[in-house]
């Protein structure tokens, strides 16, 4: 078990090893001049003024140095936790504009992953004991996953928010209230939370359903199942074994879909002007902050990686498999 | 192939002819396909009906359909759906050069890693799992983020490079498990080089899963692109189903009542992908004789 | 002798990075000569197919040398030269045909590889010739895919194949275990042919009575060493080894039954009991002319303890 | 009499028609009788042995009646079949070695199993009879992967016969062995009769020299008919159906040589058994057929205890 984990580590420490290292040079190697495209935002008039500033950021980048101390100034910064100064929130670091906002990325992303996750697995084992039900859930499904996650948010915004006037469709809380720990808060914080979790929870739902369905109908094929129906065993407890074995890939396949998820999580976002790292990431984007761009980036990644890492320790405690087999007492 | 045996009547292999069989009958397969079909009609022969460019300003402006503006215009006049053909062509083509570039990828990946196994095996098995774990679209933001010009080709490159990694593990298990079929030693029995083993002896054993591959990469490829466009990345010099979304948005569509102008697009390519994952499947019947009693 | 396995040992490294280590065959040695059946026999885990695949150039050899007509197998780079000479049949007859395309693709990959000069219709005349060296009507088998044949059919198919290169040693690894009682032994007595075509033939085998009907010599493997080889007169009518016994003791007879069948448990090991200087080959000692026996003890694990013990 | 089969019939569906698999066979097994059945692939051994437990999804249960212990057996309802399976008729099938949920340990699995049939698990029996397999009970704490092959056989041979079936089908469980091992698993087998685990047994089978140590009677199947049952001893030394007689002399045994003694198969294929040709299906590659042949010969009782189905058996 050891030996499974210390493999995992050491993926997940060269994943983040590549992704910082995709980080410095994305700068440095694509066509263009970033130092160039940003200062052509500050709308500078003097040409001695706009000279001041390209020092001033190629110093920042530390380009007149040699590549080689470029990349250990860069890890020595990152180390340090120090990402840059925002260009978009000039003069707030990187690293405080992103802890700002990775609550509310979170607070959408966990609570619709985990519950699309748990209801979607017991709706597809539920789907697969019946055919009418089947036939008439799986389109469902395979339309609901089909649909880009952005879509989705914008026809509930349009239909619940602009057309039924029901929910809110901009931001995380009312733009006449102040973050404070008050009822009216706090409700206004569930109002404009609830559209985007349900866009993010509807699509991932239609994922883990049909995977669990497909999933139990393989399970329903193995030997055991055969052996338990020849020997009279109730389809319950037939059903509740295949149930608990097809869980286990669909462990595996949280793992994979966390990206897509993630992706989910930061166009719905942008739909709902909702202030996550999305909403970040358009800002960085559309103020040509690369800064602000590439802390939000490697944010995400060590995100990811640690909820891989909660996935894997996941699996290990519900497969006995793992457990035996990898502990080396086999 | 059948040289030493001209005189023998050649035969059509049962199992293909079954797989036809089930294929016409099987109707997630033929309602996936006749959504494409149309789809993909409408997309190559679509936008030679239109006499405009879909960015030109060619009637009023924020009408709903109409006859003569089926999808209505936008706020600045354009005609809907003349961007949805051209979109509809953008999408395809994005899924497409995406689909066939991370399948080549996976697939060289798979077979390799697959079949020398070893070390070789270890390390592109690490290097697998290393582009797994990456988010993709935040990697193809921050790429596409310094990319001046953005065109659809370059954008499925990028979408190609980063979405491969599920596919190789794929095609490495089956390579894997096929590596050890009797038939692979009898070809190096006969003197046959690796790369045409894997190429004749193992490729047209999986030609079902590497299509099957194929279609979900391609599926998914689309719904990145459309994901990047909506984000504001996509390509500068086209149209696009995810820039039209994004374009509503961004000229508040949605507080303006202009459903015309986001609903097409998104309805595009859910159906496509929908079309896609549906067909997925029915093949997967198709070809799995297990699935076909369901 | 044309084909010489001296020493031959396999390791196979298991866990990731190949953390530890597994010896599949050990430090075995024998020969087979041209026009000789020699059976290789053994349980699962005996190691009797990795030496198959040693020999077929399919696995790599760890430890020993295997020569063939004096020269270092590994040493031969053109494989095509040795495969030429040494083909191989194996267990699994549909396993060695690719599903997707025609059974006699077996013979134009031949064609392709070896006689890409021969005329079509020398080549067709060709092909029907070894099909009814192997008693098959080429109309009945060419132009069908594997799965409209039987298993009895394609395994003909396959020695047809080793047929029309003209081999000289061919390696028959369990060839017959998958195919129905009533056509197995056509396909046994195929292999009997072609040894009187002056073939050498290595017979992979867990079947003792099948090693017994065919082959000149036999080969018994144990945890990948030999326990026991000769004359397969003498080794299975006078075995020495226990292990040797207990199997066939084991082996389930028509005409008698298991509780029928003396097993003798209690002999003294033959290894030790036979005067020193009859251990003419490493670790066998031999009991008559042309039948060696390795220690009793010596085929169970702890071999090193009880190589040391012999030392001392 | 434990089991009495008339003409029972099971065919398959396939996309080409439906196959034959089982076209009318009548037998009886007594009580207490250890049957081996054999035949070779396609003879329909299998079928026979699943029909008697349980339909997989394409057979068909075309006709012909199955009782046991003077019960009807409701083959075609899969719900009704639950009482007979495992307390009156069970099997050890021939993926033993899967055949045990991967993910439970293995007593917490047969405690679940026997309360879901109504079944109060009774530990101390469940011990001794894992001790009669020659396992300890430490097994129960483990899961199957923690087991070798071998020992999951055996723990699913004893679960099997938990309940003391009536009838226990064995279904090749010895083709994947060793040598050593058959002869351990036969024994075993044997070992249930005779402590009284079960009343009788079907062994399945295309080994019939394994069989021949164990079984009381042999019934040997051809092309989805009966050649021939008779007691083990008759069937094996004094043979009287012209497949059985061929396919024995076609077994090698230890001691015979082809130098001294060229055994030859039996020409020719078994027909196809989607549109089988009329009256006896083994004559195209009989030696002794006639024109009789054309019309199907009665499954008779020619000694006693021995039944062939042939012209010339007399």
């Amino acid at each position: 078990m050891r030996r499974y984990f210390g493999r995992k580590l050491l993926i997940y420490g060269l994943t983040f090893f590549v992704a910082v290292t995709i980080n410095w040079m994305i700068p440095r190697f694509m066509p263009g001049d970033p130092v160039s495209s940003m200062l052509s935002r500050a709308n500078v008039a003097q040409p001695e003024a706009v000279e001041a500033m390209r020092a001033h950021y190629n110093a920042l980048f530390g380009f007149d140095l040699p590549l080689w101390r470029q990349y250990l100034n860069f890890w020595g910064a990152l180390l340090k936790g120090d990402l840059g100064i925002s260009i978009w929130l000039f003069p707030t670091p990187v690293t405080d504009v992103i802890i700002r906002a990775v609550p509310y990325t979170l607070g959408l992303l966990l609570p619709s992953i985990l519950l699309s996750w748990f209801a979607g697995n017991r709706f597809g084992a539920f789907a697969a004991r019946r055919k009418w039900l089947d036939n008439s859930v799986l389109p469902v499904g395979y339309v609901l996953t089909a649909t880009p996650y952005m879509w989705l948010a914008i026809l509930l915004a349009w239909a619940l928010g602009i057309v039924a006037g029901v929910f809110p469709v901009a931001g995380a809380y009312g733009f006449d209230l102040q973050p404070s720990w008050s009822w009216e808060f706090v409700g206004s914080l569930a109002q404009h939370w609830f559209l985007p979790f349900a866009s993010l929870f509807l699509v991932a739902f239609g994922g883990w359903a049909i995977g669990m369905r497909n999933m139990i109908i393989y399970e329903l094929e193995a030997d055991y199942v055969n052996y338990l129906r020849a020997l009279g065993a109730p389809m319950r407890l037939v059903r509740r074994y295949a149930f608990r074995n097809a869980i286990l890939p669909q462990i595996t396949g949280l793992a994979l879909q966390l990206g897509v998820l993630v992706a989910g999580a930061l166009v719905t976002e942008i739909v709902f002007s909702y202030p996550g790292l999305g909403h970040l990431i358009l800002q960085a984007i559309q103020n040509q902050d690369f800064f602000l761009l590439q802390g939000t980036f490697l944010f995400i990644v060590i995100g990811v990686l640690i909820a891989n890492f909660v996935i894997d320790v996941a699996y290990v405690l519900v497969d006995p498999r793992t457990r035996t087999g990898m502990g080396g007492q086999a | 192939m059948s040289e030493a045996s001209p005189e023998a009547q050649p035969r059509t292999p049962t199992a293909r002819r079954e797989a036809l069989h089930f294929a016409l009958r099987n109707r997630k397969l033929v309602v996936g396909t006749i959504i494409i079909g149309v789809f993909l009609v409408a997309a190559v022969f679509g936008p030679m009906t239109i006499d405009h460019k879909p960015t030109d300003y060619v009637g009023p402006p924020m009408t709903p359909p109409s006859s003569e503006f089926w999808f209505g215009t936008t706020t600045f006049g354009q005609d809907v759906f003349a961007q949805f053909l051209y979109g509809l062509r953008s999408t395809f083509l994005v899924g497409a050069l995406g689909g066939v570039l991370a399948a080549a990828v996976g697939m060289v990946v798979g077979f390799v890693a697959g079949y020398r196994g070893g070390w070789v095996d270890e390390l592109l098995n690490m290097l697998t799992n290393i582009v797994l774990v990456l988010p993709a679209l935040v990697v193809l933001l921050i790429v596409n983020a310094y990319l001046g010009v953005r065109s659809i080709g370059v954008q499925a490159l990028f979408i190609g490079l980063t979405s491969w990694p599920w596919a190789a593990r794929a095609i490495r298990a089956q390579t894997f498990s096929l590596r050890s079929r009797d038939f692979v030693d009898l070809a190096r029995l006969s003197g046959v080089r690796t790369p045409k083993i894997i190429l004749r002896e193992i490729a047209p054993n999986m030609s079902s899963y590497l299509f099957l591959t194929f279609i979900l990469l391609f599926g998914s490829a689309i719904l990145i692109a459309a994901s990047l466009d909506f984000i504001g990345l996509g390509p500068t010099d086209s149209v696009s189903l995810g820039l039209m979304l994004n374009n509503a948005a961004r000229w508040s569509a949605l507080q303006l009542g202009m459903w015309w102008w986001f609903i097409p697009p998104g309805a595009g390519i859910t159906a496509i992908v929908g079309a896609l994952y549906v067909m997925n499947v029915g093949l997967d019947e198709v070809f799995n004789p297990k699935l076909r009693e369901m | 002798m044309m084909l010489k396995l001296d020493g031959v040992s396999k390791v196979y490294r298991v866990g990731a990075f190949g953390g530890r280590e597994l010896k599949a065959v050990s430090d075995v040695s024998f020969e087979v000569g041209e026009g000789e059946v020699v059976s290789l026999i053994g349980e699962s885990g005996s190691g009797k197919s990795t030496i198959g695949r040693m020999i077929l150039r399919l696995a790599s050899i760890s430890s020993g040398t295997i020569t063939f007509d004096g020269r270092d197998i590994t040493s031969i780079k053109d494989r095509k030269e040795y495969y030429r000479q040494v083909q191989g049949v194996f267990q699994d007859p549909f396993s060695c045909y690719n599903p997707v395309f025609r059974a006699d693709r077996v013979f134009s990959m031949i064609k392709e590889q070896y006689f890409p000069r021969v005329g079509a219709d020398e080549w067709r005349k060709r092909v029907a010739a070894a099909l009814e060296s192997v008693r098959l009507d080429p109309g009945n088998v060419l132009g069908k895919y594997p799965h409209q044949l039987s298993g009895g059919q394609l395994q003909r198919m396959l020695i047809a194949r080793a047929v029309l290169l003209d081999i000289r040693l061919l390696v028959a690894d369990e060839i017959i275990s998958m195919l129905d009682a009533s056509t197995r032994i056509d396909v046994l007595n195929l292999l009997a042919d072609l040894r009187a075509r002056g073939l050498g033939i290595l017979f992979v085998t867990h079947d003792l009575s099948l090693g017994n009907y065919v082959s000149d010599r036999t080969v018994v493997l144990r945890h990948g060493k030999i326990v026991e080889m000769g004359r397969t007169d003498l080794v299975f009518g006078n075995p020495v080894h226990p292990y040797t016994r207990s199997l066939l003791a084991s082996v389930p007879r028509l005409h008698t039954k298991w509780a029928d069948v003396a097993t003798g448990d209690d002999v003294p090991c033959a290894y030790h009991e036979a005067p020193r200087d009859s251990r003419t080959r490493p670790g066998l000692a031999e009991v008559e002319a042309g039948h060696w026996v390795a220690c009793a003890g010596c085929a169970a694990s702890g071999i090193e303890e009880k190589k040391i013990k012999e030392k001392a | 009499m434990a089991l009495k089969v008339t003409d029972l019939r099971v065919y398959y569906r396939t996309l080409r028609g439906e196959v034959k698999a089982l076209d009318g066979v009548t037998f009886s097994v007594a009580d207490g009788e250890i049957m081996g059945l054999a035949g070779e692939s396609g003879s329909g051994k299998s079928t026979l042995a699943k029909s008697l437990i349980r339909l997989d999804g394409r057979m068909r249960h075309v006709g012909g009646t199955v009782e046991l212990d003077g019960r009807a057996m409701p083959l075609s309802d899969d719900t009704a079949m639950d009482e007979f399976r495992f307390r009156k008729v069970s099997l050890i099938p021939q993926y033993s070695m899967s055949a045990l949920n991967p993910t439970r340990k293995i007593g917490k699995m047969i405690g679940e199993l026997l309360e879901s049939r109504g079944e109060r698990p009774d530990r101390a029996e469940l011990e001794r009879r894992l001790e009669l397999v020659g396992l300890s009970k430490d097994v129960l704490d483990r899961y199957p992967i923690e087991l070798s092959g071998g020992m999951k056989q055996r723990v699913v041979m004893v679960i099997s016969t938990l309940l003391n079936p009536s009838l226990l089908i064995a279904d090749e469980v010895t083709s994947a062995l060793d040598v050593s091992s058959q002869k351990a698993v036969a024994t075993t087998l044997l070992g249930f009769r005779d402590h009284g685990l079960v009343t009788s047994m079907m062994v399945v089978t295309h080994d019939i020299s394994l069989v021949y140590q164990i079984a009381d009677t042999i019934m040997v199947m051809y092309a989805g008919r009966l050649a021939e049952k008779a007691p083990a001893d008759a069937l094996v030394n004094a043979p009287r159906h012209p497949y059985t007689q061929q396919l024995i002399s076609a077994l090698p045994e230890v001691g015979v040589r082809y130098e001294d003694r060229r055994l030859t198969g039996i020409p020719g294929n078994p027909p196809s058994l989607l549109n089988p040709p009329g009256g006896c299906r083994f004559r195209d590659r009989c030696p002794l057929a006639s024109g009789q042949c054309a019309e199907q010969p009665p499954f008779a009782e020619v000694a006693p205890g021995h039944f062939v189905a042939c012209w010339k058996a007399e």
